[in-house]
């Protein structure tokens, strides 16, 4: 039997026993433990230090909201860093170990911290660290040395270096209802609700739904409230039409009822099943929403009220009832409201001894006065506690008489022994979702609470949510809830019984108790009350300044304990009413999420892999491959022992002088139908394409509305009504919503289909003086001669039996073809034309060598067309029709666009015959040790194997008049200068006799 | 007639996989249709285009966005406002169309090679597509013969409920590979056989 | 936020594209007025408030919607096909098979 | 107003911190001034400060809707960086990073501006030479760029995927070493102070309501705090640009309201010391000085003014996020929350006299305006008390769109939500 355990109670399964480590040291617990109960359990107060002054902390909570206890938990190399303690269910091999110590938890050097407490109040960074002016540390540089040993300091747990081998996955799910937790008031709601037959989704984020009723010792409908739960819990699980979600956050509440909820579907457990995932994150879209996520308990605030030992009341009474845990021997009581006297019944119950009550309030009400008197030890009504002691341990409370309207402290102090404070500052509803979705919250001073907002959306509260106290209330309001979210009418039934203890929920107004010592708002964070009276006597004094300046509520806590006690110090120094300071909006998420989880929707890659009909064939055939957008594509196809250049030069060379073939499925192809389809080219080309004869094709220009150029291709026309436009591969779905655009917003009269059919076509260019009698030996049902197959003409036939397209133009300036035929047959036509064309030495070529072919004939890929140049920047002028508008017409000639200073396509020619690089750029005058004024820079370059020297293609201030001038290229990245001769882009052939003949 | 290469073929792996020994969650195929075709009505000739589609391919299609009748050798449904998927088992439907609608009335694209066709069937169908898509997969709001156009990021997918408990997926060829890959993945979960 | 497309229903806004202020008006193809240009392409109007915009179902049907879109609480009150709003005038309402 | 410094700190740690005094006045409205700013985020308190440091102009007001610095200053990812494509960008924002470098000085406020390097991967080797492009030309502007290699990368950010199997292998980077980071809230606060002593009138809570004309010519501004009259009036209020402007009467400009969320984790040990953005999206990540992952991505991509997003980016930049670095996996997001971007139609921000007399309008700042908050301020003071724009600010007019004159870093032409 572990000390601190019970001998009976609570919804712990003690037949089972859990082994676990805690800091390299094994324990055992049982099935239902937290490590939070199971540590508490074994004697365990120490759990971690704090983030500034390194201080002792234990546990102080028993839930989400747990500032101090957080913990890393090992599964071999992967580590998990800050998870409280308290949400964290044990299970047989749980390794977990405490952080932001050094060396270990009991001995931390960095507690030094704890002495320059002053120094390091709220704000200390803002007003110093600027160092001296002038010498080795001016600038910023004394305060980068600082850093740098700020940052060794800085931190909670740490993060692990290895790759994650869990699986996270995202959820789509769709209802009327989600009723989001599931204590009494959840679970009257999903059950009215689902009695409706309408789709309920019921979640929460504890392992056992149940809520309070888990812990409350109370009895519902003449049975144990955690009895009761779990029969209703399995009732719903019956249902067709409700969907139990256990162990679920809801985190998130965006626009339009769509609410994010994190699932830890096996961190309870050593590894997840076969393809379990770890978490799932599941984006729910539903109708309504209930919110019945209750309330959290607040500390007061008072000095020593962060030694381990010091817990919240509803903490305390919740390890006692649901973990059957007494977490100390001698226990006291600190509250400034009545339900601390439920957690004194439960000690009482398990065998604690109780040493004394403290209430700060003089009244109470006499359902309180009777508990304590049944409870036994001192009843110190009108009294406050104004420190503790101890070290890493509480012993003892400080004890003195106070006035609650006042706060003024009188009489001398006395001391009480204790090794456990329980302290209770009054509730605040769960409101972090529906402020998410609804207005500022309405505070209420009877309460001392922020009370839901008025919704944006369509949610409906219930229970402690609502600032309701009593079981009762939430039952009957979740009832109601569950009835309006599903559309229903209201109804009254006979709810289940529950037995009013009578208790009274309003607090005293009173959160803090000023007395010498440091007294803890945030304690993950160490923000003390004198902190913020620091903010506020320096002038942060709105609540967003008083949270930036002094970091209350910016912990992995997010304020949920702090923000209220936070508010209250600063309305007090200020004079004025909480609501005066401001309210809080909250933000996603509620509570901490994965990143995995997050990041699940994508299914491992970033981006799926987008493939060529012939992707294998590449592979299998040598080629390197190299990413273009989502696609992959042949850079080169090297043979054993080339280099990259070598490999593009024998390619190139052999398209050049014989003949070659190249993948071109990625690009872009979308297939324009209907009656106007003609006139809706002219529109979206610079050029003419209404005119251009069916079994032809045509090369076109497209600009963007502003004027500059979007993209080119070729369209062909394959019968009076139907074109096949193609498109660069980088923009052909950039293009197709452009068209579509136009079409559909602008000349919705014109009947036009647009529709993608790039996955269609499979498409090879055969490319080289013997590309016609490779497709002589392989063609039939047509011709490949010039007068059947002429420039820019297309013929159908067939290759090894499948149908194909065929389309004679050049991208490479040699005669060449684009064979294109159906995706699937795609191989079966590249493999055929290889075998055809072996007797004529054919290669397959990449991007490498394509892209030195089209340096060569100064063709303009993306490099040039960056979103920047005009059409006459890239001597497109020709193109451009002055017969008809087009998109782009008016706007091209604006004096930005046409006037002295444009950069335009050049060539480019290193005198030193070595090889410049893309991106490097142009200049008239060479200053290697302080480069300046750029007059361009180098888009792409290769070695040309045909004119025998590198050579370049480039964007230049008024390039056009500097054809024939010298200049220099000044790479000072890559360390590389040296005399160029600007000259036309043209470089080979520039009458385009090849292409031609 | 050559037969049209699977985009599958490297990361087809047929049995059973992931956590099926308490039984198979998914059935995951590749249906290979032969004719996959896209029919587009001009506004006001969608009851023509419907006609047509009754009068070559033998589908009668409900009148109403994302209807469509679903069949073992033939189906059809709506995609988007005026557009049609059908298919057929066999090939040649994209010329019976061609022939059989007017350009007055609407276009004809074919799509056979261009879109992979994978049927997601079992009781989890409708729990792994989810993982996806955020659609709606309940019987409710996707009755058997509907279509739907949707889109798991780069991939997009007309996806026609064919049974109560089976998907038919159109997906862009050249990302059938990534899809299907994702798809086994997504049903590890559950258990999934490959047929 | 779900946008209700009317063809595909209540979609994630994932599936949509923006396309913008869908107040604006393209000149005549043919017209030259710089000042009329200009505005076309560079000026928007950006309320705080109900907004008209254009989106497109990107991700499911491809249409382009006009929307009415508050730009303050993203609340939508409307939603119609953008090529019915205005700009054709000879097709008139769609009738038979309108919603297929 | 007390110097602060170690010593002052030290002084007043011993007196029980009872002699700090607010960090700036909390006046009340006069009913006239010299020049009216409004907006007291971190552009307009800049304004102030320069107009009254280096242009004696000192009888200035602020006027804030609601908490000073509560609009962007406060809500971005605090990355300071030069690293543009464009001359005229280079030259603006490296005006600013040099003042950025004496900021905590000339402001006797620490910002905790530093410099340990922002750095953009490339995955292709089309993506390295356009980097290398970009790198040179802020070279050739007198700013500092270096490539990095991926062993090099991996070195300096631990967890990194810089392996060969990655879906897009990096393949190398650019990196700005004199570009990192500040503490956001600080530089508002900073200049704040610095205002305040100089003079400046900081009016928060102050909304303005509408714009009094005298004809054509604006001359002050009704408020929720009174009617306060200038002779000059001038708008910094980035993500209200719209709003604002339509008061005074203009309801289109070259502008649409944007809302880009930020992210970040729970407190880790520092690991990440740079800024490092992912070339295959959108995705940026450094680690604070207190631990916590700081990191956004795209922005949404519709008009608005809210300052939330939604779930599609909050999943897209934590995809990227985990594609970049796959050990995060159990890494926890702790908080988000939306900032409203004023996106220009060339991605580039408009600080010009204008568009009616006696007003001066400063916007546009997409979501580079953090960085640019020293220079921004600066050469917007000076083009209010001069009434032309100083020369780096001369080609950031309203009307170059108009001449074609665009500053288009990203190409992407008029579509706002690309830039």
């Amino acid at each position: 039997m572990s000390p601190r355990r019970a001998v009976s109670g609570g919804r712990i399964d003690r037949l089972r026993t859990i082994r676990f480590t805690f800091d390299g040291h094994s324990y055992t617990g049982h099935a239902g433990d937290t490590l939070a109960s199971a540590l508490l359990a074994n004697g365990v107060t120490l759990f971690g230090r704090s983030f500034k002054y390194h201080r002792p902390r234990g546990v102080l909570t028993a839930g989400v909201e747990e500032p101090n206890a957080l913990v890393t938990v090992l599964s071999g190399a992967v580590r998990e860093p800050n998870i409280p303690a308290t949400m964290l269910e044990v299970y047989d091999g749980l390794i977990a170990e405490s952080q932001n110590r050094f060396p270990s938890l009991e001995y931390d050097v960095g507690a030094i911290n704890q002495l320059g407490g002053k120094l390091l109040g709220a704000g200390f960074y803002y007003k110093t660290f600027m160092g001296p002016v002038i010498g080795p540390l001016k600038g910023t540089r004394f305060w980068m040395f600082c850093e740098h040993f700020i940052r060794r300091a800085a931190g909670l747990g740490r993060a692990g270096t290895e790759r994650e081998p869990s699986r996270y996955e995202r959820m789509n799910a769709f209802c009327d209802v989600l009723v989001v937790g599931a204590g009494p008031a959840g679970l009257m709601a999903a059950k009215a609700a689902a009695d409706k037959g309408v789709r309920v989704i019921l979640a929460d984020l504890d392992a056992n739904p149940g809520g309070s009723a888990n812990w409350s010792d109370e009895t519902i409908d003449g049975m144990a409230a955690a009895d009761w739960a779990a029969e209703t819990v399995r009732e719903l699980k019956a249902r067709e039409n409700v969907r139990m979600l256990p162990r679920t956050t809801v985190w998130g509440y965006y626009d339009n009822n769509t609410l994010a909820a994190l699932e830890r579907v096996a961190d309870h457990k050593l590894a997840p099943a076969k393809g379990e995932p770890r978490h799932r994150q599941w984006t729910i879209r539903t109708g309504a929403v209930v919110l019945a996520t209750g309330a959290l308990e607040r500390p007061l605030v008072f000095p020593g009220n962060d030694r381990p030992g010091v817990m919240l009341a509803s903490a305390v009474e919740r390890y006692v009832n649901q973990y059957g845990v007494l977490p100390g021997r001698k226990f006291a009581i600190f509250t400034n409201n009545d339900s601390a006297y439920r957690a004194a019944l439960a000690l009482k119950k398990a065998g604690g001894e109780i040493a004394a009550i403290v209430d700060l309030r003089e009244k109470i009400s006499p359902a309180a006065r009777e508990i304590a008197g049944k409870v036994g030890g001192a009843h110190h009504t009108g009294h406050a506690v104004i420190d503790t002691e101890g070290g890493k341990q509480l012993t003892g409370i400080k004890v003195q008489r106070f006035d609650d309207r006042t706060g003024v402290l009188s009489d001398d102090p006395r001391n009480i022994p204790a090794d456990c404070l329980l302290i209770s500052g009054g509730w605040s509803p769960t409101i972090h979702l529906a402020s998410q979705a609804g207005l500022n919250p309405v505070w209420s001073d009877e309460l001392q609470a922020f009370l839901p907002p008025q919704a944006t959306q369509n949610w409906v509260g219930a229970g402690g949510f609502n600032g309701g106290f009593t079981t009762a209330g939430a039952l009957a309001e979740g009832h109601a809830a569950g009835l309006k979210a599903a559309g229903a009418p209201a109804a009254a039934i006979e709810l289940p019984a529950v037995d009013d203890d009578g208790l009274d929920p309003k607090p005293a107004p009173v959160l803090e108790i000023k007395a010498k010592g440091k007294a803890f708002v945030d304690h993950q964070h160490d923000v003390t009350a004198d902190d913020v009276r620091l903010a506020h006597q320096e002038g942060f004094v709105s609540v967003e300044h008083l949270k930036r300046y002094t970091t209350l509520g910016m912990a992995t806590d997010q304020g949920k304990s702090s923000n209220v006690p936070g508010l209250a110090i600063m309305a007090d120094a200020l004079g004025k009413q909480i609501p005066e300071v401001g309210t809080t909006r909250f933000r996603p998420p509620f509570a901490p999420v994965s990143v995995g989880s997050l990041a699940a929707e994508r299914y491992g890659d970033i981006r799926p892999d987008r493939l060529t009909p012939m992707h294998d064939w590449h592979l299998e055939n040598g080629a390197t491959m190299y990413g273009a957008g989502l696609w992959h594509r042949p850079m080169i196809y090297a043979l054993p022992g080339e280099t990259v250049e070598q490999a593009y030069v024998r390619e190139t060379k052999t398209v050049r002088e014989g003949v070659g073939l190249v993948d071109v499925s990625t690009l872009g192809k979308i297939a324009v139908q209907g009656p106007d389809a003609g006139e809706f080219l002219d529109r979206v080309y610079t050029n003419m394409f209404s005119t251009l004869a069916v079994g032809k094709a045509r090369y076109g220009l497209m600009l963007r509305e502003d004027g500059l150029v979007l993209d080119d291709g070729t369209t062909w026309r394959l019968g009076q009504h139907d074109f096949l436009m193609t498109t660069t591969t980088a923009n052909a779905g950039k293009v197709m919503q452009h068209l579509e655009y136009l079409l559909d917003v602008v000349w919705p009269e014109l009947k036009v289909q647009l529709t993608s059919v790039t996955d269609q076509w499979a498409g090879a260019a055969i490319a080289g003086p013997k590309s016609r009698d490779v497709l002589a030996a392989c063609l039939t049902g047509t011709k490949a001669d010039n007068e059947t197959l002429p420039f820019m003409g297309i013929v159908r036939g067939e290759i090894d039996g499948a149908p194909v397209m065929i389309c004679r133009l050049s991208f490479s300036g040699e005669l060449a073809y684009e064979v294109y035929c159906g995706a699937g047959h795609g191989t079966h036509v590249w493999e055929a034309l290889m075998k055809a064309g072996k007797p004529f030495g054919i290669v397959p070529y990449g991007l490498e060598a394509l892209g030195t072919m089209r340096i060569e004939k100064g063709h303009v890929t993306g490099a040039e067309i960056d979103g920047r140049t005009t059409a006459r920047d890239l001597h497109l002028d020709w193109m451009l029709s002055k017969k008809k508008p087009f998109v782009g017409s008016a706007m091209m000639d604006r004096e930005g666009l046409v006037g002295e200073g444009r950069l335009q396509l050049v060539g480019i020619v290193p005198l030193n015959n070595r090889p410049v690089n893309g991106g490097a750029h142009i200049v008239e005058e060479l200053y290697e040790d302080g480069p300046r004024d750029s007059i361009g820079h180098v888009t792409a370059m290769c070695y040309s194997p045909t004119l025998g020297k590198y050579i370049a293609l480039a964007l230049v201030k008024d390039g056009k008049s500097r054809r024939g001038t010298r200049a220099f290229v000044s790479d000072p990245l890559r360390k590389r200068f040296g005399p160029v001769e600007i000259v036309s882009h043209h470089f080979y052939d520039p009458e385009g006799n090849r292409m031609h003949g | 007639m050559v037969e049209q290469e699977s985009p599958l073929k490297p990361v087809w792996k047929p049995g059973s996989h992931g956590n099926f020994a308490n039984g198979v969650g998914v059935y995951l195929s590749e249906t290979m249709p032969g004719s996959i075709v896209q029919l587009a009505a001009w506004p006001g000739e969608e009851k023509a285009v419907i006609a047509a589609i009754k009068k070559v391919a033998g589908v009668t299609l409900p009148d109403g966005a994302g209807g469509g009748a679903p069949g073992d050798v033939k189906a059809a449904f709506g995609f988007a406002p005026g557009k049609f998927l059908v298919v057929d088992e066999k090939e040649g439907l994209a010329e019976a169309f061609a022939k059989a609608v007017d350009i007055s009335v609407g276009t004809v694209t074919d799509l056979s090679h261009g879109r992979t066709a994978i049927r997601v069937a079992g009781p989890k169908a409708e729990w792994v597509l989810a993982k996806f898509f955020a659609i709606d997969f309940s019987q409710v709001s996707f009755p058997v013969g509907a279509g739907r156009s949707t889109v798991h990021h780069d991939v997009f997918a007309q996806i026609q409920r064919t049974a109560p408990t089976q998907f038919d997926l159109y997906v862009f060829r050249s990302f059938a590979r990534s899809f299907w890959t994702a798809l086994c993945h997504a049903s590890a979960e559950v258990g999934y056989e490959v047929r | 936020m779900l946008i209700t497309c009317p063809y595909c229903g209540p979609r994630d806004v994932s599936e949509y594209s923006y396309q913008g202020d869908g107040n604006r008006t393209r000149p005549d193809p043919a017209s030259t007025d710089q000042e009329a240009w200009n505005a076309y392409v560079y000026d928007r109007l950006n309320p705080r408030g109900e907004h008209h915009e254009i989106w497109q179902h990107s991700g499911g049907c491809r249409a382009h919607l006009k929307v009415t879109r508050n730009t303050l609480t993203h609340v939508i009150s409307s939603v119609g096909f953008a090529r019915d709003a205005g700009h054709r005038k000879s097709d008139g309402h769609r009738k038979t098979g309108a919603e297929a | 107003m007390a110097e602060y410094s170690v010593f002052s700190l030290l002084r007043n740690a011993f007196s029980g911190n009872r002699d700090w005094k607010p960090a700036w006045r909390k006046p009340d409205p006069k009913p006239s001034y010299d020049v009216i700013v409004i907006g007291g985020g971190g552009h307009g308190l800049s304004t102030a400060y320069y107009l009254a440091k280096e242009h004696g102009i000192t009888n200035v007001a602020v006027l804030e809707k609601g908490y000073l610095g509560s609009g962007n200053v406060g809500r971005n990812t605090t990355a300071v960086r030069s690293n543009y494509l464009l001359p005229e960008n280079i030259h603006l924002y490296e005006h600013s990073m040099k003042m950025w470098e004496n900021l905590s000085h000339d402001l006797n406020y620490n910002v905790m501006f530093s410099q340990r390097g922002v750095l953009n991967l490339a995955h292709t080797p089309a993506q390295l030479d356009d980097y290398a492009r970009r790198g040179n030309a802020i070279i050739h502007s007198g700013a500092d760029s270096v490539l990095m290699t991926p062993a090099e990368i991996e070195w300096l950010m631990p967890g990194i995927d810089a392996s060969g199997s990655a879906r897009f292998p990096i393949i190398g980077g650019l990196m700005q070493w004199r570009a990192g980071t500040a503490r956001h809230d600080a530089v508002a606060w900073g200049y704040a102070r610095g205002a305040d002593r100089r003079g400046v009138d900081i009016l928060e809570n102050c909304e303005v309501t509408g714009f009094i004309k005298d004809g054509d010519r604006v001359v002050g501004v009704t408020t929720t705090r009174g009617e306060i009259r200038a002779n000059k009036v001038a708008v910094a209020v980035a993500g209200s640009t719209g709003h604002v402007m339509n008061m005074a009467g203009i309801d289109k400009l070259p502008i649409e309201s944007h809302v880009l969320q930020a992210f970040v984790s729970e407190s880790l040990k520092p690991f990440l010391d740079t800024v490092v953005t992912f070339g295959m999206g959108h995705f940026y990540v450094g680690q604070s000085d207190k631990g916590g992952l700081i990191y956004g991505g795209d922005l949404d991509g519709y008009n608005s003014y809210a300052q939330r997003g939604n779930l599609p980016i909050v999943e897209e930049v934590n995809s990227e996020m985990l594609a970049l670095f796959p050990s995060l996996a159990r890494v926890r997001v702790l908080r988000s929350w939306g900032g409203v971007c004023d996106m220009s139609m060339d991605g580039s921000p408009i600080i010009t006299t204008g568009p009616l007399p006696g007003m001066y309008l400063n916007c546009g700042w997409c979501y580079g305006g953090f960085k640019a908050t020293p220079a921004s301020g600066w050469c917007f003071a000076y083009t209010i008390a001069k009434d032309e724009p100083h020369p780096i600010n001369a080609p950031f007019t309203l009307d170059r769109f108009h001449r074609g004159a665009i500053i288009d870093d990203k190409g992407q032409g008029s579509t706002p939500r690309l830039h």
